[in-house]
């Protein structure tokens, strides 16, 4: 299939075009703190082997805190108003594929029982440009919960980085097909170019371990001694939790911003928290640290997949890297894997 | 008492007593007028202010008092929420040294103050908008200088909106 | 740090393991090259897998503080200088008493700034770099060679002074910009050995003095309270910034308020057990020339 | 949750400068506020009756008056609220006197601020707790020390009411300095005559535990509550068998090793002693610095003498506890010592000390006693030869910084006037000079008895000072001024009597810190106020009586000693203490055992508590208050980093809401 060749040039035109156009494009920032706006003459670079940034994009369809609406008291009673999110059309240049994959199985649960506005309105608004990923270390393990560096799941085009330097960008989407040809003008069109020949990047990280087996031994050994075990150094911070693409647990709260009025507010929250499940009461069923970090464990590599046919996981490795005390759940993952044949 | 004061003060006083949104500027068209809040023991800072009253010393209406038994109750997180809450100045009185209702609470507070207030210079919210001062039960006139000085200071300053604009809606969108 | 000190530590957690001093043994186990993570170990087995080197990065008193403590009686834990302090502090503040925990203490030449990194002049940590307890303020028994406390070279301290040297709206733009990337995850708090309390402030919803969204204003006073919370408490074992998600420099909020205590009041936390707290105690003649 | 707010136009004062009814509106729209109404005088009684009956008729649960300062009226409202069946403590005011309307201009402005300023009150208001007042039990028993006239009259006082008295007395008898006064003016009645019937009052009075020989250790608790720890010394006598015979005296081999206390060093006393014949109780005691056996284990002719088996010789120092509900504190004053021993520079160059025959007041007192050293003749301590001529110096100590105290000793005047009379009746052809600075004889009859003093007994007044004393064949040779004939004058006297300065115990200061009650620079005790409060110190429950609190004559010490019985008797009057429950609570779910709260607490009224499980093991050690104790401060709420700790009555909720109203 054919595809768009982007010299540098033509990527920073391209970028230009876009905020000239008023959109917003985010890309992972230089100094890896996560994906950031780019200003239009910002230097691009699209760098596959660079490492993942310390958070995902999931701030971006799923922010840390989001008001839902205003509240005003007004003649002994409370007048509501809507706050829905103004969005502008966004564009995600070089999400890796472990990071693109997040929007599939976010959009799962966001649109569940209940249709997330907030949520769908900003994925519906982006466009988001895959790209292959060349980056390796120990904590990585996409191939081991479905997916893959080369994976082109939840991305409209794909970069291909090549070996003269240049990228290739394939269309991959009706979405991205409709978005593209606005700027077709700024790319040239034809037959590949050659992909670039580095072995690392296109050979796939070896599976570490099998989910189906992972899942099947959780649903066994709700009580296992194995839990206290495995976390038994956690400190309970959520880092993990907050740096996750997939993790979505929100707490929602009234919060006054002057007497008299409001917002009602979407704030992130984790299940790794001693709060998290408090009851009004004081009864807390997850009282101990190790029920929460089963918790964890257990909702992604069990619950969510039995729900929604999809771990709650991009192997993105992300967790492990920013865990203050080094816990490691591609590990745990492998460990109950080995447990349970 | 210039007249521009007064006519803030039908604004404040229609919006105010309606309980609405009036952080750091004025309601419409009026000139805008400081907020300051004044966090003041029982013993001898509020008792001043009484006396400040009984002497009939006319003082700038932009102070509200908050009345606490000691300034050893004083918790810099009072502090931090008339802030949030729109203040543009506060200020902090209780006992001189030696004269506390309870023999050591202005110690105390003092301590708790300088470290406090190191912590606030540090992050740009310096000694023009948080005050500190010793008022007995009987310096009335001293309450008033100061209160007054606070709120000059304030009105010289202008509105905190760095603060304030921290709450402001467009502050929280995602991008 | 040196096999000598592996061998040491492997050796003493062995002993005390074996005549029954203690149940668990919480120190560093090795976790690859230029990696560590935080173990407990109950066995000899499992107390070979000690290792004390430049990657020893965490403050493992955390674990002594009674959410997180394994088990009750008396526990051995291994202990940098700046672990120490942190560990006078929690018995001055009564968190756990001097007999309940076995002190290894290490003879630290300095760790690095993060995980996998050889050691080198770029990647020390900063807050070794003008460390005041290279050799611990108290241990039950030593190991590691001791070595000089290095020449200050004021990393952090030359940061401050550029901050303090901004006019006050600077400053707080500054803070404002930092403390907006704040996600509210409180990692900060939750690697803290000093921030042990059962509710902190931040979760008590009456009143809710702290707002929990990650709002630029309710960042703000979160971190102002974190920090004041610490003020003459902080060792200044800089775990919160190594665990924050969002790179916001902590170090730098906590040590310019341990510079304030120690000039305003001579005072330098966790070196002595007895000492009162800065905030809990006062002095007559303590400085008030800010006070009108 | 329905809120009443009452706007008080104080008649002009506020409602000239304030739009009151527009103030009513206002608050009327703050949810919560059912009934929002303005009154001429909320004070008035239609003014509480107003109030009282909104309570009522809307069943309000909070109210807010607007009006003047609280430390005006909070108190008439609170009880209005009572009075209308509402917890008083469901009440705040907003000042819109003192704070707006008196110290702003008419207009809308002062009208804007007093909406807020009730809006502010409202929201705390709506916030409160309905307190009951702390109810403290009363432990109907007093603890007296010191047992001289001051204490004496206040145990008597306290005990005639029906209540029981612990007296402490460190000497081994009761009666202080006054058992050793000759005569007292201005009246010239023997002191011993009015003195001991009341110490034997003191010894058989049912109500009245005497303590002798023994002194306060440890004082703890608080008002209503003292646990006091007491050291009874050990006699070496056991008080329950002695019968006061006093054989074990006669036969004490050790006659004149040791000097009398009681007269001053002019007479010598055994090692078996009795301080005086009058002694209260009428038990010896064994001074074990000289007694032989003591000394080298030999001797026990005290034993021997004993019929009773009484003597003990290995009785040692016991500790009691006693629980009482007040403290009178009446433990006297000594005499500024000349030769410097009392830690002042004193006047070496009188010769007190190195002249036998120069002697202070009390020692004259001896001298002039008839149950003194001499029987009651006046006699020189060197050669026991009649002094023909005597010089008295006043001020000696007193009102003079350089030499030692800046005070007047306020006695000295009328006690010096006494000495001379008294040694005038006695030796006939004798005279006497008094060398005086000012003469201070305010007091009923005292100016007359100084008056008779000159005028009768013709006593030579010199009004100056004394430079210099010294020796001259057998003389002492008085060098000083007449200031009024402005020459210098010189006596040759055959001893001279020094009116020295009163000073308090030296062990006041230790006593007053064991107590918890402030003393000054000299060592007195400070009372809580000089003119309204002259017998109670500034700690509950503990009052001063005597020359403790300042130079005072017995009339004054028995007049503060019943003030201070009366004060002692109206605690006493109700079985529990009312004190306002605005005081701190722990949130002991949540302490996480920090104790920065009891670094803080001026008070001692935070102490660990332990909670334990079911199964008896520790969960936690957590902060616990004393409401007995606890002042209402909030200096440990402010500490605590997780508000563990809060101050009822102004918690982090209500100050929270008080910020929030000007959000």
């Amino acid at each position: 299939m054919n595809e768009y060749r982007i010299t540098q040039e033509s990527l920073q035109a391209f970028v230009a075009a876009l905020v000239a156009d008023g959109l917003t494009v985010l890309a992972e920032a230089a100094d890896g703190s996560g994906y950031a706006r780019l200003a239009a003459d910002d230097r691009v670079a699209i760098d596959p082997s660079r490492a993942p940034s310390r958070l995902s994009m999931k701030e971006h369809f799923f922010p840390k805190s989001e008001a839902l609406f205003e509240y005003r008291r007004e003649d002994g009673g409370f007048v509501l108003v809507d706050r829905l999110p103004e969005v502008r059309p966004t564009v995600i240049l070089g999400a890796r594929p472990c990071d693109a994959a997040s929007i599939g199985i976010l959009s799962k649960v966001f649109n569940w029982d209940y249709r997330d506005e907030f949520f769908n309105r900003r994925v519906d608004a982006t466009i988001v440009i895959g790209m292959l990923c060349a980056y390796r270390d120990e904590h990585c393990f996409c191939t081991s919960v479905g997916g893959a560096p080369d994976s082109i799941a939840g991305s409209d085009l794909f970069l291909v980085p090549l070996n003269d330097g240049a990228l290739g960008m394939r269309v991959v989407s009706d979405d991205g097909e409709r978005f593209v040809t606005a700027y077709a003008h700024l790319f040239e069109w034809g037959a590949p170019g050659d992909p670039l020949q580095v072995d690392e990047a296109l050979t796939l990280p070896s599976v570490r371990f099998d989910a189906e087996k992972v899942r099947g031994w959780i649903e066994g050994h709700f009580d296992d001694p194995y839990w206290s075990a495995a976390s038994e150094t956690c400190l309970g911070c959520a880092r993990c939790a907050f740096a996750c693409p997939v993790c979505h647990c929100f707490d929602i709260v009234d919060e006054d911003r002057t007497y008299g009025s409001g917002e009602r507010m979407r704030n992130w929250d984790a299940c790794q928290f001693g709060m998290f499940t408090k009851h009004a009461s004081g009864h807390n069923p997850r009282a101990a640290r190790a029920q929460r970090y089963r918790q964890r464990i257990s909702h992604k590599f069990a619950y969510y997949p039995s729900r929604f046919g999809e771990v709650l996981c991009t192997g993105c490795g992300r967790c492990t890297r920013g865990c203050p005390v080094g816990i490691d759940i591609g590990a745990i993952a492998v460990e109950i894997g080995g447990m349970a044949s | 008492m210039n007249a521009d004061v007064v006519d803030t003060g039908v604004v404040r006083a229609g919006v105010e007593s309606a309980g609405d949104d009036n952080a750091g500027t004025g309601a419409a068209g009026a000139p805008w007028e400081p907020k300051v809040v004044a966090f003041v023991c029982n013993w001898c800072t509020y008792t001043g202010a009484d006396l400040a009253g009984t002497s009939r010393l006319k003082q700038q209406p932009n102070a509200r008092l908050i009345r606490v038994p000691c300034t050893g109750r004083i918790d810099p997180l009072f502090i931090i929420k008339a802030f949030e809450s729109g203040a543009d100045g506060v200020l902090v009185s209780g006992c001189h040294p030696a004269d506390c209702h309870y023999g050591t609470g202005n110690y105390h507070a003092r301590r708790r103050w300088t470290l406090f207030r190191s912590l606030l210079e540090f992050t740009g919210i310096d000694a023009t908008r948080l005050h500190f001062s010793w008022v007995s039960a009987s310096e009335g006139r001293k309450w008033v200088d100061v209160v007054d000085g606070v709120i000059d200071e304030a009105r010289r300053q202008g509105p905190f909106e760095r603060y304030h604009a921290l709450a402001r809606p467009e502050a929280m969108i995602d991008d | 740090m040196t096999e000598s000190a592996t061998n040491d530590i492997r050796a003493a957690a062995r002993r005390l393991l074996a005549d029954g001093t203690v149940s668990v043994v919480i120190g560093y186990g090795d976790a690859g090259p230029n990696r560590t993570v935080p173990i407990f170990a109950r066995t000899a087995a499992q107390a070979d897998r000690l290792v004390v080197s430049h990657s020893a990065l965490n403050n493992l008193t955390v674990y002594l503080t009674r959410a997180l403590r394994p088990v009750g009686g008396r526990i051995a834990i291994v202990a940098k200088g700046c672990d120490v302090r942190a560990l006078v502090m929690l018995m001055s503040e009564s968190q756990i008493a001097r007999e309940d925990v076995y002190v290894i203490g290490v003879a630290c030449a300095g760790v690095t700034t993060s995980m996998g990194q050889p050691m080198s002049a770029e990647t020390v940590a900063a807050k070794c770099r003008d460390c005041i307890v290279r050799t611990p303020p108290l241990y039950d028994e030593l190991v590691g060679v001791q070595c000089e406390p290095p020449a200050t070279s004021d990393v952090l301290d030359r940061r401050i002074a550029e901050i303090e040297a901004m006019s006050a709206h600077e400053r707080f733009d500054y803070w404002a910009a930092e403390l907006e990337l704040c996600t509210r995850c409180y990692a900060c708090r939750q690697v803290c050995p000093l921030c042990y309390c059962t509710q902190c402030i931040v979760d008590r919803s009456v009143p809710q003095w702290i707002e929990t969204s990650a709002s630029p204003r309710a960042n703000l006073s979160w971190n102002l309270t974190r920090a004041f919370h610490l003020a003459g408490r902080c060792v200044g074992c800089n775990e919160c910034e190594r665990a924050c998600p969002a790179g916001i420099p902590l170090s730098l909020l906590n040590r310019q308020l341990a510079a304030t205590a120690l000039r305003e009041f001579g005072y330098v936390p966790g070196i002595d057990p007895a000492a009162p707290a800065l905030v809990g105690s006062y002095d007559l003649a303590d400085r008030e020339e800010y006070i009108r | 949750m329905k809120l009443g707010v009452f706007i008080c136009h104080c008649g002009e004062n506020i409602g000239r400068t304030v739009d009151c009814p527009a103030v009513a509106a206002a608050c009327a729209t703050i949810p919560g506020v059912d009934v929002a109404v303005d009154y001429k005088y909320m004070c008035s009684d239609p003014g509480q009756n107003l109030l009282i009956n909104a309570i009522r008729e809307h069943a309000l649960d909070g109210v807010v008056v607007g009006s003047c300062s609280p430390h005006m009226h909070e108190r008439t409202f609170r009880r209005a609220c009572a009075n209308a069946g509402l917890n008083p403590f469901m009440f705040e005011m907003a000042n819109l006197r003192e704070h707006c309307s008196w110290i702003h201009d008419r207009g809308p402005i002062p009208t804007a601020k007093a909406a807020d300023l009730v809006r502010i009150a409202v929201e705390k208001v709506r916030r409160n707790d309905a307190l009951i007042p702390i109810r403290v039990p009363v432990t109907k028993r007093a603890l007296v020390i010191g047992a001289g006239i001051a204490g004496i009259q206040a145990a008597l006082d306290i005990a005639g009411a029906g209540y029981e008295v612990v007296l402490v007395e460190k000497e081994p008898s009761i009666g202080g300095h006054m058992s050793q006064l000759s005569e007292t003016f201005p009246t010239l009645d023997c002191s011993q005559c009015i003195l001991t019937p009341r110490m034997v009052e003191v010894y058989q009075h049912p109500n009245i535990r005497l303590m002798s020989y023994s002194e306060v250790e440890k004082v703890d608790g608080y008002v209503g509550n003292f646990s006091v720890t007491i050291r009874r010394k050990a006699r070496g006598v056991r008080a329950e068998l002695c019968t006061g015979c006093g054989d074990c005296v006669q036969k004490c081999p050790i006659k004149k090793k040791a000097t009398s206390e009681f007269d001053e060093g002019l007479a010598m006393r055994p090692a078996m002693y009795v301080p005086f014949p009058q002694a209260v109780p009428n038990i010896p005691v064994i001074d074990r610095a000289v007694c032989t056996y003591y000394r080298n284990g030999k001797c026990k002719a005290c034993e021997k003498a004993c019929g009773r088996g009484a003597i003990d010789f290995e009785q040692q120092d016991e500790m009691v506890t006693e629980e009482v509900g007040a403290i009178v504190v009446a433990t006297g004053y000594r005499l500024y010592k000349v030769d410097g021993s009392s830690g002042y520079d004193g006047y070496g160059e009188y010769g007190y000390g190195r002249y036998p025959d120069v002697i202070d007041g009390l020692q004259f007192e001896r001298i002039a006693s008839a149950s003194g050293p001499t029987g009651g003749e006046i006699e020189r301590p060197s050669d026991h030869t009649v002094p023909k001529k005597i010089v008295f110096i006043q001020c000696v100590g007193s009102r003079d910084e350089s030499k030692g105290i800046s005070y007047c000793s306020k006695i000295c005047c009328m006690y010096t006037a006494k000495h001379a009379m008294l040694y005038r009746h006695k030796v006939h052809d004798g005279e006497a000079y008094v060398f005086y600075m000012d003469i201070r004889s305010g007091g009923k009859g005292y100016d007359e008895f100084v008056r008779r003093a000159i005028e009768e007994d013709h006593v030579h007044y010199v009004r100056g000072r004394v430079s210099r004393i010294w020796q001259r064949d057998g003389k002492y040779i008085v060098r000083g001024e007449d200031t009024l004939a402005g020459v210098p004058v010189e006596v040759e006297a055959d001893m001279v009597v020094l009116a020295t300065a009163m000073i308090p115990q030296a062990t006041a200061p230790r006593l007053a810190q064991t107590i918890g009650v402030p003393y000054d620079a000299h060592g007195f005790l400070v009372e809580a106020h000089p003119k309204l409060r002259p017998v109670e110190s500034s700690t509950a429950g503990v009052f001063m009586a005597g020359a403790c609190n300042s130079p005072r004559d017995i009339p004054e010490s028995v007049a503060m000693a019943s003030a201070a019985a009366a004060k002692t008797l109206v605690l006493f009057g109700s079985d529990v203490l009312e004190r306002e429950p605005t005081v701190a609570h722990v949130d002991e779910s949540t302490c996480a055992g920090c104790f920065r709260c009891q670094s803080v607490c001026a008070y001692s009224a935070i102490s660990r508590k332990e909670i334990r499980n079911r199964d008896g093991s520790l969960r936690a050690t957590v902060a616990y208050v004393n409401d007995g104790l606890c002042q209402g401060c909030g200096t440990c709420s402010a500490t605590c980093p997780s508000k563990s700790v809060e101050l009822v009555g102004f918690t982090g909720e209500q100050i929270y809401g008080e910020i929030h109203a000007m959000a």
